[in-house]
């Protein structure tokens, strides 16, 4: 066992995948002298060639469509989007081609190309380096978009990635790549499509994935002090979902919450509320809620604090759970007025569980 | 360590000629052209038969398209010279990207012309297999399959292949983002990539002089510090000789080049089209009398090298082929609602086999 | 009153705002002589002129950006993507400076613009001319995004997104185009970000939007004939969401299913399910379920049918929201085995409200 | 109707010279260029002056960096040339469309300096007012804010204003197909733009070679049939010359230019950039050697124009500019949360609103 950070993790990855498969190819911008901006191909270029780590030029639709050719053609690109809102030049490319190609062609020409895409925010960087893009990508049906949250899995995920005859967008989350973590060298942790239960509780599941499984976990040391057992899922893949793990938690707790950075709004949180309520309907004590970003761009740096989801919010979140009583079946609203142009005029009301 | 900032200027290449390199007239005269060589005999009979030949085809699938066996054909009629010449300068080994109105390309690289068919039959997306053929699949979205020719022909050179690409794309294309990155990419990689830009004057109703003012599209290769060709579309062996050069350089290490060719969309963009709403029919007459097939009948009359049988057995050929594409699209297709399913990731993900089961139940029921 | 296909009805808008507002500006590709692929703009050019409505390089990245730079000096840019496909290289454009321009500069720069996207199958199109990516754009905060369902909708929320202060993405749907209704003359409807009940109905909501709204209206009328009494909603605003009216509509019925043709996995249906779900708990007799397209590529035109929700598929779902009986509350699971490695093992069931 | 398959040829702008135009060598002397006229003396002193100040903003905001009061900092230092005398070309009505690293262009174009930093303080995204300085907001997607210069100028035009605009942009943006897009529809649409390449050798860590294989970067007007112009970024005089004789044609209705302009990075990247990894001490100090500041100098107090009390009233301004700055910048922020609802929508939605009172009920509980 070593300790490295995440940002090692993914190196020591992509050293192992390049000296082990001739196919591997690592570029983009900056990935080559300089390490990336990240330091996450650091000596990938000295000890591989400029054959096998490189610079391209600077744009990301001709890195993605040049990848999508390579790996038409056998190799397994690897390459980098520097930051999430510079992958969206290749959006085309990804959705157009990159999801559909081995769909297209009957299975012919499948793409094993990895998108290596460093997202979110948290680290005080200015406007278009904190985006978290995952929502576009994972209901973009043919890519398998995962990411990791700890060192381990960062490094185990990722050689399965390259491994994959499917393209997988491989989402890494930026603000824990300084976070450090036991590595086994060579080792894999659980399949990349599969979540995991980080911690083991009994009165409510908060589903997390990438940089908020630790916030996640910290939420729920901050809960068992208030008497909570809170149960941690890291989901790690998120297109595929794996409901068998995520559905088993719910159940067994019968309430849950859903984190993630990205604005709420049409966020990937929605997706899990909704697969995970229709699956456990009955077993639930209280709405499946989210905790996510606000509706607003990302913000400055010196707003990011209020934006992203941290322990309070969450606690606060967890409060809502309606803990304390069994809900007592309302009367049912006195039907709407049907307004002289036959529209009904609504309610209007807002109260969230009013 | 780089140093980069004594850029040694290379001499760059010479600027694209604004007059076309044409090494037949319309008259089917040779013209004397010093800097190109005309196709041998063999070629030049080879040229006149894939036009026939596709030119048959392509009627064919118009007549399909108006009985609404196909769901959509946007023509090759008029743009033969340089489909067929295009796809006749590669190398077996070579490989050919494809947009949607290249099927005449595609028929003439050898693909069942069935198979060409298939998307637009809306069957299933892409008919053919790629690998065998060594054909992309026609590509819809404009421009974008350029850059996967350079890394198509980036990967082959790793393995020690001298696989050389030809792309075709249209003149609206070029106004794409994707076509710069393409072409710059090609550049700096010295991919051997040939793009060979099919200026049909046309980009559905868009005329080309709103898509560019440089002198010739050609001329945009000096941006990127690769060669420019300017050709004259309809003649089949001017374009038979400059795509062919210009894949010999890429081959041979001297990179990729981009190729005007002068053409014109004798159709309407597609079957869907109103072309009267756009353009004078005049026009079109005037490229008529610039017919590529005639162009090169006449030379090849002219020289002796052709006769009225010869011809015929052309003809014949076209026939039989358009025949065996009429019967086999005859019968209705039989397309699986299971293969929804089954190739969007190598193995089908559980959420997917559920929503076969699912559509598999739906079916069952009704 | 005139009858109006839908195409028609906006091109009368497109019209009308032309003539009224010097600062409107129709462009994009083939939008001059031909009138666009489906003629929406037909007639334009030769009524104002090609200073008003042309065809542009064919660049939609170019086209949204240049469009950027009109409103940023006070035109009112109305762009078009040919199809929705052809819309992802202006995705950056879109996401980083349409939707965030007025943010970025605290209102300095605001963006007038609209974007029109046809959108949706069912025409029978080949690859690239049937996607549905309302879920990119309803995700990202700062877009509005509305798509009608009726042509004297299509009249009115067009005019009031050329109107508006902010970048309004229309989705149109696409194989509507050719669907006939009344059109008063410059009449507005309701206003575009309020969603309006089509159906009064008792025993479900059907929530649809754009193409599925006709789909849930026939699909309601299906159901009448077996008894139920089925309330649709058009929500025509996915961004913002129009909480109150769809609130009031399941709280009043307490059984929901979201339809429409994007794929379901992490489609806009999710969203809805999360908020209506949040904001309906307890009111709910069933989880509110989605109808949407599978998640697979979009397919060819000969198996489209399969992919796109239909009348039965509809009903069907709506059978599945549990009328027969109350829910009994069933016996929690057994806490799941904890493994030596710390991970839970889950039960891995699958089922569907198993 | 529109007839143009027989496009008439124009006449295509000549080649940009491989040697940079250069109007004062790196030693202050006069260099004959016939064909560029030298700015006059006052304009000379203004853009010394403009750099001068520019420079001493620019190591005041390295410090301030230093200091952890900047989020992050990309340093001007080595391209005052292009950005002062870019920005000094400008007419008052002109619009000016900078990049992240040209804070020192918009200090010279007049805008509050602590508002210029207000983006790299992790303040708010942009801290001017983009209509009262006539200067876009600091674009940070490479090249994508091309294609709003030609719109906003398309607009002015419509508006009977002649607004020409200046787009600055990097060697490394000029690959990305935004730059294409936006240098194209210039083209097509004849819109007063001029696009500056400051090309300063490097994109972080990727030298231009990298990038680009064409003889110039401004070679690339070839291909979208406009006028290219090569210059001396270290030359203050030619920079300000070149982009002034621009900017007329532009406005005067003869079409959009792309400059390159040769120069230099001096500085990492930004802050965190650590360029021992990809290039070498030598290459930086051998521009050192080419340093704009000196040039100019050197040729105004050769030519009797500047003598050390002017040029202490410059370096005086500068300080006294670099003091402000800093005093202004000495406190914290105060900024509000509720601005982070106020501006997402001309008025923010219910929903909006509803997430504004959470975060107020928060941020009052905690
Ligand atoms: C990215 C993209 N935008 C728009 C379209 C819609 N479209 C299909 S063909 C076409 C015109 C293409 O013109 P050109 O490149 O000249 O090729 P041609 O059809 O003339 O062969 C357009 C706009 C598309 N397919 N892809
Ligand atoms: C679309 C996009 N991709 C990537 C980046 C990340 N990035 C920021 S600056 C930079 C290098 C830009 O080089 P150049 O255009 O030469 O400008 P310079 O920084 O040298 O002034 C990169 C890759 C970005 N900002 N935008
Ligand atoms: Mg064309
Ligand atoms: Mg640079």
């Amino acid at each position: 066992m070593t300790e490295l950070t995440m940002a090692q993790a993914l190196n020591l990855a992509l050293r192992d995948a390049l000296a082990e498969d001739e196919r591997v190819l690592v570029y983009g911008e900056d990935v080559g002298p300089l390490g990336g901006v990240f330091r996450v191909t650091d000596g990938l270029t000295e000890a591989f060639g400029e054959d096998r780590c490189f610079d391209s030029p600077l744009a990301e639709s001709g890195i993605v469509g040049t990848a999508v050719g390579m790996a038409m053609y056998g190799q397994r690109p690897v390459v980098e989007m520097q930051f999430d809102a510079f992958g969206y030049p290749a959006f085309e490319q990804v959705v157009s081609h990159v999801a559909k190609m081995g769909n297209r062609t009957r299975g012919g020409l499948r793409l094993p190309l990895v998108i290596r895409i460093p997202y979110g925010g948290g680290i005080g960087g200015v406007e278009h380096h904190s985006d978290s893009s995952e929502a576009y990508y994972a209901h973009t049906p043919g890519l398998r978009v995962v990411t990791p949250a700890t060192p381990a899995d960062a490094y185990s995920m990722l050689r399965e990635a390259i491994e994959s005859p499917d393209p997988v967008v491989f989402l890494e989350p930026k603000r824990r790549y300084w976070s450090k973590g036991e590595v086994e060298p060579g080792a894999r942790t659980e399949p990349m499509d599969r979540a995991v239960v980080r911690r083991v509780g009994t009165d409510a599941t908060l589903i997390a994935y990438g940089p908020m499984v630790t916030t996640a976990l910290d939420t729920a040391a901050a809960a068992s002090a208030e008497g909570l057992d809170i149960e941690v899922v890291d989901l790690r893949s998120l297109a595929p979902f794996d409901d068998a793990t995520v559905t088993a938690s719910v159940r067994k707790t019968g309430r849950a919450v859903v984190v993630h950075e990205a604005s709420t709004f049409g966020g990937y949180g929605a997706e899990v509320v909704a697969r995970v309520t229709e699956r456990c309907f009955h077993y639930l004590d209280a709405p499946v809620l989210r905790v996510g970003g606000f509706d607003i761009p990302y913000p400055p740096p010196k707003l990011e604090e209020h934006h992203l989801p941290g322990v309070d919010r969450i606690l606060d979140t967890l409060a809502r759970l309606q803990w304390e009583s069994r809900w007592v079946e309302p009367e049912r609203s006195a039907p709407s007025a049907v307004a002289p142009n036959g529209l009904v005029l609504p309610a209007h009301d807002t109260r969230v569980n009013a | 360590m780089k140093r980069i900032d004594e850029r040694p200027a290379p001499a760059p290449p010479g600027l694209p000629s604004l007059e076309p390199v044409r090494l037949v007239d319309r008259h089917g005269r040779r013209v004397d052209t010093p800097l190109y060589q005309s196709p041998g005999n063999a070629v030049l009979l080879e040229l006149l038969r894939g036009m026939v030949v596709g030119r048959r085809f392509d009627q064919q699938a118009g007549a399909l398209t108006r009985q609404g066996r196909l769901a959509v054909y946007p023509s090759s009629h008029g743009q033969e010279a340089c489909q067929v010449g295009g796809a006749l300068a590669l190398d077996e080994g070579d490989w050919l990207f494809p947009t949607y109105r290249d099927s005449v390309a595609l028929v003439t690289r050898g693909v069942d012309p069935v198979e060409v068919l298939t998307l637009l039959r809306g069957n299933w997306h892409s008919g053919y297999d790629s690998n065998r053929y060594r054909c992309a699949p026609q590509c819809t979205p404009l421009a974008t399959n350029a850059s996967h020719a350079v890394g198509l022909t980036y990967a082959a050179r790793r393995k020690g292949e001298n696989v050389a690409a030809l792309v075709l794309m249209g003149d609206g294309a070029t106004s794409e983002g994707d076509a710069h990155e393409a072409y710059n990419f090609a550049a700096v990689w010295n991919a051997p990539v040939v793009f060979l830009i099919q200026n049909n004057q046309w980009a559905i109703s868009v005329p080309v002089h709103k898509q560019s003012k440089a002198p010739t599209l050609a001329h945009k290769a000096i941006g990127y510090g690769i060669r420019g060709h300017h050709v004259d579309g309809n003649d089949a062996a001017a374009v038979h000789s400059v795509v062919s050069g210009a894949l010999a350089d890429a081959r041979a290490g001297k990179g990729p080049a981009i190729i005007e060719a002068q053409t014109y969309r004798i159709d309407p963009h597609t079957n869907a089209d109103a072309p009267q709403r756009y353009r004078d029919a005049t026009e079109v007459d005037r490229w008529r009398g610039r017919d590529p097939l005639n162009r090169l009948e006449a030379l090849l009359r002219a020289e002796g090298l052709l006769d009225d049988d010869a011809l015929a057995a052309m003809a014949a050929e076209g026939e039989a082929l358009a025949t065996r594409v009429r019967e086999r699209m005859a019968g209705e297709d039989t397309l699986d609602p299971d293969e929804l399913f089954a190739h969007v990731f190598a193995s089908p993900t559980a959420q997917l086999l559920e929503q076969r089961q699912a559509l598999r139940d739906e079916l069952r029921e009704a």
